[in-house]
């Protein structure tokens, strides 16, 4: 079944030393991440920094971070989930075809190489970027990556960890699941939390229709999501939280400025690897921090009729096995 | 302001044994001689013991939060608390949510829970998951057996550096005590490798042995008079034939105190699975000739479950042996932590000798003041079937009949069937509560008598021990009623116990340049801040 | 003018979440983010202190917070299925309470993790 | 005399009707069944406020409308059956016991899912996540059979245990995801990644597939158990051809990342 292993990127710091970037451009998107935490660290484990690390690069196109890498390997666009699961073929010696190989824009000389470089290294780490986790297959191409990662600890340590962006959205993950059991996509209709992406995933809602009011807060769909969510976005009450006057704040109903985390608004932020960090704002914001505008939101509702009517119990609905 | 009155009352902390007795709380939640107004609970006929102390258990942090992100399916079939106006719903099962957690403890009459296993690193983290543990109180254990910094100083001789690095960390974590997991062996796994024998060196070190962590930790932890002594998870954990190590780190605890964490899974003989029996009545002989040494059961009950461990490199063996998932987070420098799904089957004959293996340390060391109730949750089973336990414990013809449900070949493995001991109502009051409360140094938990914290628990006598001990009739916090027959009344903030051991104040810049080699954080914003935790109860160590 | 000096701030930009920056700032301005990376720095100085926005919207037009506030509540708690959604340019304190939110309108929870 | 229900008004949000069960409903008076309760998003309403109900005392429930939000119809149902003439929206007969449940129009996704046993007929098209796991669950449907007429979404029979999947226009992405037991028949083929990661089951395409490349060729054959197959499928009115004169089954193997024991048939005409 696999699973999930991972590390904090002290870990990364201190013992990888073969690193690949799968699916991302930290170069660009995450600038310091080759300096702060992976291949240009010196460590007691790894004296020599940049010498001791081997960095492989696999995207569909040469971006910038291809120059900091010691090797490149171009895999075909959509070909990702392929070709790792030809790897997860190939740790265990079963016969993959060279032509198969040749799909996903591999040889297998490549490969062979590859795969001699994964299992010979003392700690390997799989960094994925949205070039994986965002392209035909989703969920599934990081969830080969990480079977990858798993299944490779038969020969050496190896763990595997996503590249998240977008400032605080692991910490959005990390306390949704201590709060509800789950990460994302949930819904509370029935009094208590229950998953299903791909129903409770807000792309799938607004798509289909299925919510009546919006609460968006630190994000601005108005902008990046596909039209007809817009569209629905639009039609029903939209309330927006945001440091600006967003894309989404102009189709809202309801638009409140907030102070910008970390700048001008304390608190706490997770790093990718679910370390927690304290914001030290520089700034006094004229505006109420979030926190506080969500909380007198919340506050306003609790005065409001309880929507479970006196003394029901909305039916569970239970898996059964 | 409360008056109990009438009940049977189980304090073994005040060698009271089902005497009738009133029980009188103040405004500030704490028992007192007499009070005047107020309500009053008739218990005439019913029993009343302190609330309970889990003195090992795993519920907030990275691993435990990683377990919930890995167990979906769990959460979609277990119990679920639907909202109320003024309660939050949560999820029970293997992990529990927050809320939950808060819910279901209380729910079975605990009032006080010891999270076992905090890295430093994630420390602020196992902070605010706490914060959302309501009921309860709470304390934590910092992991250090594997903190590559304090091994460092072990290595180089540099004993009192060493303590001094222990008592940095502890405040750095606002923690209450010191956990040893696997010494060495952690560290040894960052390399994919262990560290089983104690008197060899470990992985990356030239003479620094599991032994020597073990021993030295021991004297750090005495040094710094912590209240609660090292608690250890021992080297060689699930493995057939590991008494040996067990017993072999015991004797490197002579003259210490410990409590040795859930021994059931170190207290096996045979030499490899076919082998493989119980060796309690070896571990149980040591126990009751050292009353120095406190352990809980880390009981096994038949059932899914996750299992949780900073034992890495247990947790990659036990994904090989079921095939199913597995996570693993390593934290740097400080330690790591496996997840494994896994259901204990009583036709699995290792199971089998598992669960017997649990009871029988319970059964066979004589003073419940040593042996304490837990299933090391969720590793042996779930938190919220300890009553299941107490079953097992107190009526020796249910264990004859669950014995008999186990396959043939089970004889002669384990000694569980030769044990006509019955735990009493006292016994379990002890084992429950007064006991583990002793253990962790908090006096004023696990004692009714004047003064203490008003935590009780009153059920109702029933002839079936497991529904008497899930379903109490009203369970008490800080003078709180807070559960009420069976529905939450009440879900206030526990608080949270911490010490403040003191070091040389050369220590942290002793520490600044070590700390800013291996971590990727900054060392000004390391320490978990005193303001993050909520209703700290800090306790000031004396100076060395 | 001197400008003041925070020492090991945090930077939200992306997940890398880097906490040993170095702010130089009027107290309106940060004029100076070092260690930042461009993106960080580009984050930290594009912000200021000053009122460049409304307060509050309602249809458009600008309201108090506390009558965008009462707004907000009204619409979310007659919504039958209402949405939560975002949280990640936001602090873990206001997500706990966006969760909270969720938990007592009964509605829908996600983050941009479900993209 | 069957249970006939009216959608009398489209729920503007997703409407949880699990209640509409033979199991739920065949000893209940038709004022019992009006006042079942339903879930219009948080709301508790009674099951009149969105259906007319005629009829009572049956195992039979036919139901009208367009239902593609409503969702939960047939859960864990054992016995009897249900027939919706219109669109259907999701979890249609997930954790089904027995019975069975016709569609005249489209279904949404996870239909069948994790069902133990039954009879599921789409005439219409289906979404994706055909009689497979929910997130994180070991198996997907354990027996059954799940008949889709037109085409169907991702990750149909995502870890599916036993039963039959026919599905008779092309499936998407992820077709047999993860597979460990049970049968897939695709008669017009499927998108890519079909038979990912599987363990152990079959996989039937009557059309060309692009296969992954971690299978491998094993050999051409007309293996014995699709005549029995075949005249199984015919009573739904599936038509499996098998004769070795009209054409042969090229086999692959595989997932070898896994490393699997599952198998893709691809017919060849002759």
């Amino acid at each position: 079944m696999g699973g999930k292993v991972t590390c904090t990127l002290g870990e990364v710091k201190q013992r990888a030393d073969f690193i690949v970037y799968w699916g991302g451009n930290p170069a660009e998107c995450h600038p310091r991440h080759f300096t702060k935490y992976t291949i240009m660290q010196k460590s007691k484990f790894l004296p020599r920094g940049r010498k001791d690390r081997t960095m492989v690069l696999v995207d569909i196109r040469e971006t910038k971070s291809a120059k900091a890498a010691d090797i490149f390997l171009q895999v075909k666009p959509g070909k990702d989930f392929e070709l790792i699961t030809i790897l997860r073929a190939l740790i265990k010696d079963q016969h993959v075809g060279d032509e198969q190989i040749a799909e996903t824009g591999m040889t297998r000389a490549g490969l062979d190489d590859l795969v001699h470089r994964m299992k010979s290294c003392k700690f390997g780490v799989f960094f994925f970027g949205m070039g994986l986790s965002m392209t035909r297959g989703k969920h599934m191409n990081s969830a080969a990556l990480l079977t990858l990662a798993a299944e490779m600890n038969a020969f050496t340590k190896f763990v595997a960890m996503p590249m998240r962006g977008h400032g605080n959205v692991t910490g959005a993950d990390v306390i949704m699941r201590w709060q509800t059991g789950y990460p994302f996509g949930i819904t509370f209709n029935r009094g208590y939390p229950r998953y299903n992406p791909g129903e409770f995933s807000t792309v799938d809602v607004l798509v289909r229709g299925d919510c009546d009011a919006a609460f968006i807060i630190g994000a601005d769909p108005g902008a990046t999501m596909p039209q007809p969510a817009i569209d629905h976005l639009a039609r029903i009450p939209t309330i927006c939280l945001d440091p600006h006057v967003t894309h989404t704040s102009r189709l809202a109903r309801v638009h409140i400025t907030t102070a910008a985390q970390g700048i001008s608004a304390p608190g706490t932020a997770y790093r990718m690897d679910e370390l927690p960090l304290p914001l030290k704002p520089a700034l006094k914001s004229p505006y109420p921090s979030d926190e506080e505008v969500v909380r007198r939101i919340n506050e306003a509702i609790a005065k409001k009729p309880f929507w479970l009517p006196d003394g029901s119990q909305p039916q569970v609905v239970t898996a059964i096995g | 302001m409360l008056k109990i009155t009438g009940g049977k009352v189980y304090d073994p902390a005040n060698e009271i044994n089902g005497q009738i007795k009133d029980l009188c709380i103040d405004d500030n939640g704490r028992f007192v001689e007499s009070v005047s107004g107020g309500r009053t609970i008739d218990a005439t006929g019913m029993i009343i013991f302190p609330g309970g102390v889990d003195v090992h258990t795993h519920v907030a942090g990275g691993a435990m939060n990683f377990a919930r992100a890995m167990t979906p399916e769990d959460h979609r079939r277990t119990q679920a608390f639907i909202r109320t106006q003024s309660r939050r719903s949560g999820l029970g099962g293997m992990a529990p949510t927050t809320f939950a957690t808060g819910y279901l403890y209380a729910g079975m009459g605990f009032t006080t829970v010891n999270e076992a296993a905090v890295p430093v690193l994630s420390a602020r983290h196992t902070h605010e998951e706490l914060a959302d543990i309501p009921i309860v109180d709470k304390a934590t254990l910092t992991l250090m057996a594997n903190n590559e910094i304090m091994l460092d100083q072990m290595q180089a001789g540099e004993y009192e550096r060493a303590k001094n690095v222990v008592a940095w960390y502890l405040w750095a974590a606002k923690s209450y005590g010191v956990k040893a997991v696997n010494p060495g062996g952690v560290a040894a796994w960052k390399w994919g490798s262990d560290a089983k024998q104690l008197n060899d060196p470990i992985a990356g070190y030239s003479s620094l042995t599991p032994g020597k962590i073990v021993t030295m930790l021991a004297t750090i932890c005495d040094d710094l008079q912590l209240p609660h002594p090292m608690h250890l998870h021992c080297n060689n954990l699930g493995a057939p034939g590991n008494i040996s190590t067990t017993l072999d780190t015991l004797k490197h605890l002579e003259g210490h105190r410990a409590h040795i964490a859930h021994s059931q899974y170190h207290a096996y003989g045979g030499d490899d699975w076919d082998t493989m029996c119980s060796a309690t009545s070896q571990l149980a002989e040591y126990f009751n000739t050292h009353p120095n040494i406190t352990t809980d059961a880390g009981a096994v009950l038949f059932g899914d479950t996750v299992t949780i461990t900073a034992d890495g490199p247990w947790q990659h063996l036990l994904y090989k042996l079921t095939g199913r998932k597995w996570g693993n987070l390593d934290v740097e420098n400080e330690t790591g932590c496996g997840i494994v799904p896994y259901t204990y089957r009583p036709s699995n004959l290792v199971n089998a000798v598992q669960w017997a293996s649990g009871l029988e340390l319970m059964l066979l060391i004589k003073s419940p003041w040593q042996v304490f109730l837990s299933t090391d949750h969720p590793n042996g089973g779930c938190f919220w079937r300890y009553p299941e336990i107490i079953q097992l414990l107190m009526c020796a013809d249910f264990r004859k009949e669950c014995i008999a449900k186990l396959p043939d070949k089970i004889k002669n493995r384990i000694t569980l069937p030769e044990i006509d001991r019955e735990y009493t109502l006292y016994e379990v009051a002890t084992s429950m509560s007064a006991g583990p409360a002793r253990a962790l140094g908090l006096h004023q938990k696990g004692n009714l008598g004047i003064g203490c914290d008003a935590d009780l628990v009153i059920y109702e006598e029933e002839i079936d021990i497991a529904r008497m001990f899930s379903h109490p009739r009203y369970v008490i916090k800080a003078g709180e009623i807070v559960i009420e027959d069976g529905d939450i009344r009440e879900t206030p903030h526990g608080r949270e116990f911490l010490v403040k051991p003191s070091y040389a104040p050369e220590t942290d810049e002793f520490m600044r340049p070590l700390f800013e080699d291996c971590y990727t954080m900054q060392f000004d914003n390391y320490p978990v801040e005193i303001e993050r935790i909520e209703n700290p109860d800090v306790r000031i160590l004396p100076g060395s | 003018m001197t400008l003041q000096i925070i020492n090991n701030a945090t930077c939200t930009f992306c997940g890398c979440v880097c906490d040993d920056i170095q702010l130089h700032h009027d107290e309106v301005r940060i004029h100076e983010a070092k260690k930042a990376c461009v993106l960080g720095t580009a984050w930290f100085l594009n912000h200021t202190a000053e009122k460049k926005y409304p307060d509050a919207l309602i249809d458009g037009k600008e309201a108090t917070v506390e009558e965008a506030i009462q707004m907000a509540a009204t619409l979310l708690h007659e919504a039958d299925m209402p949405l939560v959604y975002g949280m990640s340019n936001t602090t873990c304190e206001a997500q706990k309470e966006c969760v909270a939110m969720a938990d007592i309108l009964g509605g829908l929870l996600d983050s941009h993790t479900s993209l | 005399m069957p249970i006939t229900l009216y959608l009398k008004q489209a729920p503007a949000v997703p409407l949880e009707t699990e209640v509409l069960s033979p199991d739920v409903i065949s000893q209940l008076s038709n004022t019992e069944i009006r006042k079942l309760t339903v879930y219009h998003g948080k709301r508790q309403v009674p099951l009149e406020e969105f259906f007319d109900v005629d009829g009572e005392h049956s195992d039979e429930l036919i139901i009208h409308g367009d239902l593609n939000k409503v969702r939960w119809i047939g859960r864990a149902m054992s016995k009897g059956s249900i027939t919706v003439h219109g669109k259907v929206g999701m979890h249609l007969g997930a954790y089904m016991k027995g019975g069975r449940i016709e569609v005249h129009g489209d279904a949404s996704d996870w239909i069948g899912a994790e069902m133990k046993n039954g009879f599921i007929h789409v005439h219409g098209n289906a979404g994706g996540q055909i009689g497979a796991a929910y997130r994180g669950s070991l198996a997907g449907m354990k027996n059954g059979t799940i008949i889709v007429d037109g085409s169907a979404g991702l990750e149909v029979g995502m870890r599916m245990r036993r039963g039959t999947i026919v599905l008779g226009g092309i499936a998407r992405d992820f077709t047999g995801l993860q597979m460990k037991g049970g049968t897939i028949i695709l008669m017009s083929g499927a998108e890519i990644r079909t038979g990912a990661w599987m363990n152990r089951g079959t996989i039937i395409s009557l059309k060309p597939l692009q296969m992954m490349p971690t299978f491998a060729y094993a050999s051409d054959f007309n293996p014995m158990f699709l005549n029995v197959y075949a005249k199984q499928l015919k009573t739904y009115g599936v038509t499996l051809p098998y004769a070795a004169s009209a054409g042969t089954y090229q086999r692959f193997a595989g997932d070898l990342s896994v490393p699997g024991k599952g198998e893709i048939l691809v017919w060849q005409p002759a």
